[in-house]
């Protein structure tokens, strides 16, 4: 295995971790951090990509990811809870040992699914396409267990990062066009958000969503 | 055929000038119900030709892609089309005089609704593949729907539509299986298609299962009869005689036309399943009726009692057909088409005499009517003349159907099967028992409202009425005279009848009546064989009225005529009032106590210190115990269960979907 | 035989039936009195009693409707209809498959609709009593009736009266069981159908149990006259009907014209015994509340239907 | 061209409308941008019509038969209801629930969502398709919240995360079918193109293929709105306003199915037909069943007319999933019948719950009497949508359930059951509200009720004659994807 390939790897088996982290984390201002760390490893692994592949448009996907996931929208989700003053402890549905319980269960359930499909890769990171899954698959876990708006949105987010690594790592990047749409997706998506919680915000006074479960079947 | 579909079209007009209101209302109150009249009559002709000439077909380039809208005229057709037309042309001119002090805007669209559902039941009978016949079937459910709500403010009538039209839908999905599994994957959804499919008898007697119920829904039959007291009651008198007399049959089309025509191989097996539904029907409906005291509530339960009769006619000639006796399985299916008709026309009659009764005195309560002959000798006449035949009494129509169907369960000796064989002559004591308790239902019905002292809301009526005769106008007595003509001609002309029947037997069965029965004079209605049976209402009717005529001569001659008047004997007691007369609930008071198990009464007994002490009877149908409500229950309780899925809280809607997507990954591997 | 002298025995029948009906009755009448140690009024009696009420002014209540004047004639001539298709003589009638069994029962039926009908016209508490009371009768009766015909249709394989009656006359014997049931069917049916005792009391005015009487209060002179003898010739129909169908050898073939004095001889002895039969038994037997009236009536049905079934059981 | 024109016109509408749409005129703005894209459609269609299957741009669109049936549909009622939403909006305005920048958004995010559904149907390229997709969402969320109450907020908050996340599982589908694509047509941006996937879809890696549907599936269906992904949908129906209730349900559900059944067409060329169609046909019954139960405890309006539109889409799914020439053309025909129906129906409950002020269905009564044209409107509507013919629904019902009863007859009674009890809940609620004694008042202005009208006779035609150029285009796309 090429040397290339083993920092991926390893790069791989970092964001999995932060992805663990992440689920494990209580506070807020360190979940963006993270985030922003995932997005510094997303970069990395998609610059090593590049590097090793020649794919010229990778390091293009790898400053992107560096402006959007690492600067613009950790900044804005910082100045995001500094405007609307929320520092409180992120709250779960689920105990973290539990939680934690579950998402080795999914990642073991990811890798079990992708293997089969790794052996048909043709790149050289034929192993990351199980970690991608299993970060997608972690990230939801964390927004189904999350009961305020924003580590949900950044759950969200978590899980977009794990879809551009799979990208990336599995199959040298989408074209060009669809990864600068995602981004465009991606960027409006984080300003309504923001919209969104100062909107929650005044009608609610809160940002947990439990006061959000009015519309339903009685 | 062109002509019948001139008809239609005549139709579908008069319904859009309806609704334009020519001439403010004048085309809707003045024209369109007597030209609807005319193309019914001319629809009647067509339909009665098509008895004698070979099948027409037509097709329209409507309908879907690869299946224009297929249009056939055989005798089938022509029989139902002939009932269609004549029966509708009396409606229609009976509805001119009816509706012609309704307001404008109402008067529009029932003038569009009222066509439209001809429309509709003529092309339910001259469609030719499943599409059209479901269009049409479906737009004749609707047109009558909304004629039902005419009077949507009243809660009653708004339940009423919706249990009809529910019900109706249903039926009609079930209907559309049916073709379905005809139609089984090759071809198209014409009847010629789905006539040359080959089934298993498996499926073709699921699909004999889902016609069967489907058009059943329909027919009011039970226990999918729930829709028909409620619905035919409430909409206006000439469209509930439109309803009974004419869309139920359209019913009975559908189920010969599909079972007999469509499906083929008839099983004995569902002949058997026919007669006992025919049975329960036949006798929940005439039970049900005994116990009404609203008039065309009443009406409407005899109409379920008549399709039971229908039924059984049509469930004997099954059997026959299964065990191959073609002779004995036309004289099944003649009495069941010939009972069609009858009561097409007697009913018909009926509900536009207790249409009149509505629309003169403005009651439907029986036990507020009384000596209404006095005022409205002419409707009593008429009325008088359905009720006769409604009851099967010789010499009028009802009669000969009947008389009919007993034939038909006369020749079971001819089965091999043993304990059919023993079963079918238990039908025909049902039916006669059914006969027997319609003829006291209509004593109850004429005596209580026609004869008798008026009560006191009718003498109210009477009092309000500027002139002595409250009796319906012209247009409402050529109607019902009609209808009460052709009561006697369909009585006393059987063996005519008999002879168009017969040739839509032997285009259904390959096989119609014996010889014998076909040659015999025109005054004898031979059914099998001279020996075997005979009935001339011809000379019944000729002898009854020349001893009426020679004893009334005789006795005149002979003594005298004199007659002198006197207050009615009291038998000693002084006070004799309207109120004491027997109502038409104490008339249906024996009844019930032979019954009782049948019906689900609620009783409220005043106390004894009870200030205006009422004794409240409620007789209620148990099936909305036992099949209806329950349904109704559990799809309460499934729909609360369901509704567990959406509580409001997004991470459980999350969670769905993760599990949604851990369980097809699951899956896929 | 040609059409012609048919026509007339045809003729001739149905008169001799009307006008010895009455004698009939007079003679149940005369049986009965004996029987109840009583002193027997003529047996010509109901003749006097019909010319004396044909004598008389009509009185008639004052909101009666056509109706109510017709439906004398009405059951006249219904009962006449009657009397021409029960084979009493003979089984030649011509005109008898005019109406088969179901038609007589149709026609019985018809009768009693008018007179329910007219008994509901003048608006009297008794009138409607009695009406109710009949059409409640008749409802089991009927069927019953028809079913007890249908066991003589399905053994003669015809509902011709003529045909079943020659069937069932004219073959070598044989036991019928369903004939038995049938037979105990019919005389049940004929009870209550004619208004005797155990279901109704012809001589009763009584308010609480009358019904036939009930419905014919309000009836006076030539319409009374009229429905007396009506009546009169629906007994002697029934039971000239039951004659002929469980008992009817004597009665004379079709053209066997030398036969038919013997069958008057035999028919006015089976008639004398079955009148006396019917007193014996209005005797012995008390008045049944009208509340079993169903039940009887029912129990006669229900025996009918056996009957029926009995013969498809028998039959294999 | 004509493509350019479609993409162009509502794009540049929403620029436009971004700076004027708080103007008095803006809703005719609106509504003349909607035509104009409305006649590119109509031109486009000529084309293909004429022409044939085209593509363009170096080969980044594309157009055949299915989508640009779909165009011309979405072009149509899109423009409908900017009529619609011209009184609508104006009187919403009147009765102070929108101000004047609102409005703006309103208009200028309407041509976007506009432009984003052309842009999904005539994308060659799968992941602009996603992105179109995601930008549909982004461009009618806002629209959900646009009146700010809490329950607004909440629906447009589940609509925005739920859908989010959704088509988050999609992307990665799109991911493993660029993966899978990869290895045959090699790296690039053709390796995305639909044209060529399907060029070479008998080559592609089964294994991938199925997992790729799953999470392709599990993502459109969620916009789809198939039970159990369904639940954004009731929530936003019913607290938006009703002209995007009307495109969500008419355009947007469409749109999104399009996208599974684009899907569908790749995969059955890889693996098993049975594979796909028994998914889908397992979620379409699903949705038919579960939405029938939900329909009848339903008490909002809007809602309840939402949860029906889950129901259809289950059927449509299902006549997908069965697949063949008449399942096909029937789900083709009951996209058409139930989009302009549905629309229409949102149409008339807009006008009667802002006659009534209310949306709840027990306090709205007699609209026949109050105003004939909205209570006629919402009862031919519903009956239409029901089912009963001669309108159209019932033509594709009728098909459906006759391919259903012979090839998979298990199937029946479920549907025999589902279609009975919405039958039983729509029609049950919606005869009080169309019948009785009137609690309507007056509205402030006309109603719009040509749109109302010109759908359902549309739908009616198409219940009785379907034309045979139509039909020949319905069957052309049904070759497609059958």
């Amino acid at each position: 295995m090429s040397l290339s390939a083993q920092i991926v790897n390893l790069l791989a088996a970092l964001l999995l971790l932060i992805g663990f982290a992440m689920l494990a984390q209580r506070r807020i201002l360190t979940l963006i951090h993270l985030f922003a760390w995932q997005g510094v490893v997303l970069a990395a692994s998609t610059l090593i990509v590049a590097h090793g592949t020649g794919q010229a448009h990778l390091y293009f996907s790898a400053a992107l990811t560096i402006a959007l996931k690492v600067l613009l929208i950790p900044w804005v989700l910082h100045r995001l809870i500094d405007r609307l003053n929320i520092r409180w402890d992120v709250e779960t549905l689920i105990n973290i040992p539990t939680t934690m319980l579950i998402g080795i269960a999914l990642a073991i359930f990811a890798f079990a699914l992708a293997t089969p499909i790794s052996q048909l890769a043709s790149t050289i990171t034929r192993s990351t396409l199980g970690i991608a899954l299993a970060s997608v698959l972690l990230s939801f876990l964390m927004m189904i267990v999350r009961r305020k708006a924003v580590p949900q949105v950044i759950g969200f987010l978590a899980m977009e990062n794990g879809l551009f690594f799979a990208a990336t790592s599995a199959t040298y990047g989408m074209p060009l066009v669809v990864e600068l749409g995602v981004a465009l997706d991606v960027l409006v998506g984080t300003f309504i958000f923001g919209i969104f919680f100062f909107h929650i915000r005044e009608q609610f006074d809160s940002l947990d969503i439990r006061h959000m479960e009015k519309l339903k079947e009685d | 055929m062109s002509g019948a579909l001139a008809c239609i079209v005549a139709w579908l007009a008069l319904a859009v000038a309806s609704l334009l209101r020519l001439r403010g209302a004048w085309f809707a109150r003045c024209a369109a119900f007597p030209l609807g009249a005319l193309a019914a009559l001319v629809l009647a002709v067509i339909g009665l030709q098509a008895l004698w000439q070979p099948a027409a077909a037509m097709t329209l380039p409507l309908g879907l892609p690869g299946l224009p809208f297929h249009l056939h005229l055989d005798p089938l057709a022509g029989f139902f089309l002939f009932l269609l037309g004549a029966v509708s042309a009396a409606i229609s001119v009976y509805a001119a005089g009816y509706f012609a002090d309704e307001a404008p805007g109402r008067l529009a669209l029932i003038g569009l609704q009222y066509h439209v559902f001809l429309a509709s039941m003529a092309l339910v009978i001259l469609a030719d593949d499943a599409y059209l016949f479901m269009v049409a079937w479906e737009t004749m459910a609707l047109a009558s729907y909304f004629l039902v709500t005419t009077d949507h403010r009243e809660p009653a009538i708004r339940s009423a539509g919706f249990l009809y039209l529910l019900i109706a839908h249903l039926g009609a999905i079930a209907i559309l299986l049916a073709f379905g599994i005809l139609h089984g994957g090759r071809g198209d959804y014409s009847f010629a298609a789905l006539r040359a499919a080959q089934l298993t008898p498996f499926w073709s007697s699921v699909a004999f299962l889902l016609a069967f119920f489907g058009f059943g829904a329909k027919a009011g039959m039970l226990p999918l009869h729930a829709w028909l007291p409620e619905a035919h009651p409430a909409a206006p008198s000439p469209v509930s005689a439109l309803m009974s007399g004419v869309m139920l049959k359209t019913a009975i089309y559908g189920m010969v036309r599909v079972i007999y025509d469509l499906i083929g191989g008839l099983r004995w097996e569902w002949g058997l399943v026919v007669l006992v539904v025919g049975a329960g029907t036949t006798l929940f409906g005439v039970l049900y009726a005994l116990m009404q005291h609203d008039l065309k509530r009443l009406l409407a339960y005899h109409s379920i009692e008549n399709i039971g009769i229908i039924l059984l006619g049509l469930g004997m000639s099954m059997v026959f057909v299964g065990f191959g006796h073609p002779a004995a399985a036309a004289l099944g299916l003649i009495a069941a088409l010939y009972h069609t008709l009858n009561h097409a026309v007697f009913k018909a009659l009926l509900f536009l005499g207790a249409g009149s009764i509505l629309h003169s005195t403005g009651l439907r309560n029986l036990n507020d009517m009384g000596g209404l002959i006095r005022r409205m000798p002419q409707t009593a006449l008429y009325f008088l003349i359905g009720a006769l035949a409604i009851s099967a009494l010789p010499p009028l129509n009802g009669f000969v159907s009947e008389w009919l169907t007993f034939q038909t369960a006369l020749q079971a000796p001819v089965l091999e099967h043993g304990v059919v064989r023993s079963l079918l002559p238990l039908f025909a004591a049902t039916l006669a028992l059914a006969g027997a308790l319609t003829a006291m239902c209509f004593v109850k019905v004429t005596g209580v409202a026609f004869l008798g002292q008026p009560r006191e809301a009718a003498h109210a009526a009477h009092q309000a009425a500027a002139h002595g005769r409250i009796d319906c106008g012209p247009a409402g007595r050529i109607g019902m005279a009609w209808l009460a003509i052709a009561c006697f001609v369909l009585g006393l002309f059987p063996s005519a009848i008999l002879l168009l029947l017969n040739r839509i037997c032997v285009a259904l069965l390959g096989a119609g009546l014996p010889e014998d029965a076909l040659e015999s004079s025109w005054i004898w209605l031979v059914p099998s064989s001279r020996a075997q049976a005979s009935y001339s209402p011809l000379i019944f009717i000729l002898v009854i009225v020349a001893v009426i005529c020679i004893t009334a001569f005789g006795v005149r001659r002979f003594y005298h005529g004199r007659v002198r008047t006197a207050p009615p004997w009291d038998c000693g007691y002084p006070l004799q009032t309207a109120r004491m007369q027997d109502t038409a609930d104490a008339f249906g008071q024996p009844i019930r106590h032979v019954f009782g198990p049948l019906y689900l009464m609620r009783r409220h007994l005043p106390g004894p210190d009870d200030p205006a002490p009422r004794f409240v009877l409620r007789i209620e149908d148990r099936h909305w115990v036992w099949l209806y409500l329950p349904v109704a229950r559990l799809v309460g309780f499934l729909s609360e269960k369901v509704a567990l899925l959406q509580r409001g809280r997004i991470s459980i809607y999350l969670l769905y979907s993760f599990l949604t997507l851990i369980v097809l990954l699951v899956f896929v591997r | 035989m040609t059409t012609t002298t048919g026509i007339a025995f045809q003729l001739l029948q149905s008169l001799f039936v009307v006008l010895i009906a009455p004698l009939l009755m007079g003679w149940v009448n005369r049986c009965r009195a004996w029987l109840q140690n009583r002193r027997a009024p003529s047996l010509l009696l109901p003749y006097y009693a019909m010319a004396k009420l044909f004598h008389k002014d009509a009185v008639i209540a004052r909101d009666a409707s056509p109706l109510f004047r017709l439906t004398p004639y009405v059951l006249f001539g219904c009962m006449w209809l009657a009397a021409g298709i029960v084979p009493v003589l003979a089984t030649a009638l011509p005109f008898a498959p005019a109406a088969d069994v179901i038609a007589l029962v149709g026609v019985f039926a018809l009768a009693r609709v008018f007179s329910a009908l007219a008994a509901m016209d003048i608006g009297t508490s008794f009138g409607g009593l009695g009406a109710r009371r009949e059409m409640l009768i008749g409802f089991l009766a009927e069927p019953a009736m028809l079913m007890t015909l249908f066991t003589a249709a399905f053994i003669s394989g015809s509902t011709q009266l003529t045909t079943i009656v020659n069937t069932l006359a004219h073959r070598a014997f044989e036991v019928h069981p369903s004939l038995l049931f049938a037979a105990v069917a019919f005389l049940m049916v004929l009870l209550a159908e004619n208004a005797r005792i155990p279901i109704d009391n012809p001589t009763t005015h009584l308010e609480l149990t009358m019904v036939h009487e009930a419905m014919i209060l309000e009836y006076s002179a030539r319409h009374l006259a009229l429905i007396e003898w009506a009546v009169a010739i629906k007994l002697f129909a029934y039971m000239t009907l039951g004659i002929a169908l469980f008992l009817p050898w004597g009665i004379a073939a079709a053209g066997d014209w030398a036969a038919l004095p013997l069958a008057v001889v035999a028919l006015g002895v089976k008639l004398a015994l079955a009148g006396a039969g019917l007193a014996l038994l209005e005797s012995l037997l008390a008045k049944l509340r009208l509340f079993l009236a169903p039940e009887f009536l029912s129990a006669a049905f229900l025996l009918a239907v056996l009957g029926m079934l009995m013969h498809f059981l028998v039959r294999g | 061209m004509e493509i350019a024109l479609v993409l162009g016109v509502p794009l540049a509408g929403g620029l436009l409308l971004a700076l004027v749409g708080h103007r008095r005129w803006a809703p005719e703005v609106n509504a003349a941008a909607s035509l104009l894209t409305f006649a590119a459609a109509a031109l486009l269609t000529a084309r293909v019509i004429a022409d044939g299957p085209m593509t363009a741009l170096d080969e980044q669109f594309f157009v055949d038969p299915f989508n640009v049936f779909l165009v011309a549909l979405t072009a149509l009622v899109a423009f409908t209801t900017a009529l619609f939403s011209r009184p609508y909006m104006r009187i919403e305005q009147h009765h102070g629930r929108v101000n004047a920048a609102r409005l703006r958004l309103y208009h200028s995010m309407y041509q976007l969502f506009t432009f984003t559904m052309v842009l999904s149907l005539l994308s060659n390229n799968v992941g602009i398709l996603w992105v179109a997709l995601e930008g549909a969402t982004l461009s009618t969320v806002l629209l959900v919240s646009l009146y700010r109450t809490p329950a607004s907020l909440e629906a447009a908050w589940k609509y925005f995360i739920l859908c989010s996340v959704g088509i988050a599982q999609a992307l990665f589908g799109v991911i493993l079918l660029y993966f899978a694509a990869e290895k045959v047509i090699g790296p690039g941006g053709s390796s995305l193109l639909w044209t060529h996937l399907y060029a070479v879809r008998g080559e592609l890696e089964p294994t991938v293929l199925s997992l790729a549907f799953v999470f392709l599936l599990v993502g459109f269906g969620t916009k789809v709105g198939l039970v159990p992904l369904h639940n954004w949908l009731p929530d936003a129906h019913a607290e938006g306003p009703t002209p995007i209730s009307a495109v969500l349900s008419g355009l947007l559900l469409n749109v999104a199915l399009y996208a599974v059944v684009r899907s569908k067409v790749l995969v059955d060329g890889a693996l098993d037909r049975s594979f796909s169609g028994g998914l889908m046909m397992g979620f379409g019954l699903l949705s038919v069943v579960v939405a029938a139960f939900f329909l009848s405890r339903q008490r909002d309006i809007k809602r309840m007319f939402a949860y029906s539109s889950i129901e259809h889409m289950g059927i449509m799914t299902f006549a997908f999933g069965m697949g063949g020439p008449v399942a096909a053309f029937a789900g083709l025909l009951h996209m058409t019948v139930h989009s302009l129906t549905k629309s229409a129906i949102f149409f008339t409950v807009g006008h009667a719950s802002q006659a009534t002020g209310t949306q709840s269905m027990a306090q709205i009564r007699g609209l026949i009497e109050q105003s004939p044209t909205i209570g006629w409107g919402l009862a031919l509507g519903s009956l239409a949508i029901l089912g009963m013919p001669p309108f159209g629904v019932f033509t594709s019902e009728f098909m459906v359930l006759t391919t259903a009863m012979h090839e998979h007859p298990w199937a029946t009674p479920f549907l025999l059951v589902a279609l009975g009890v919405a039958f039983a809940a729509i029609f049950g609620k919606m005869q009080p509200m169309v019948f009785g004694e009137p609690t309507a008042g007056r509205l402030p202005h006309a109603p719009a009720l040509v749109p109302v009208f010109a759908h359902l006779t549309i739908v009616l035609l198409l219940g009785v004659y379907i034309p045979p150029y139509l039909a020949d285009w319905y069957h052309q796309a049904a070759r497609l994807i059958g």
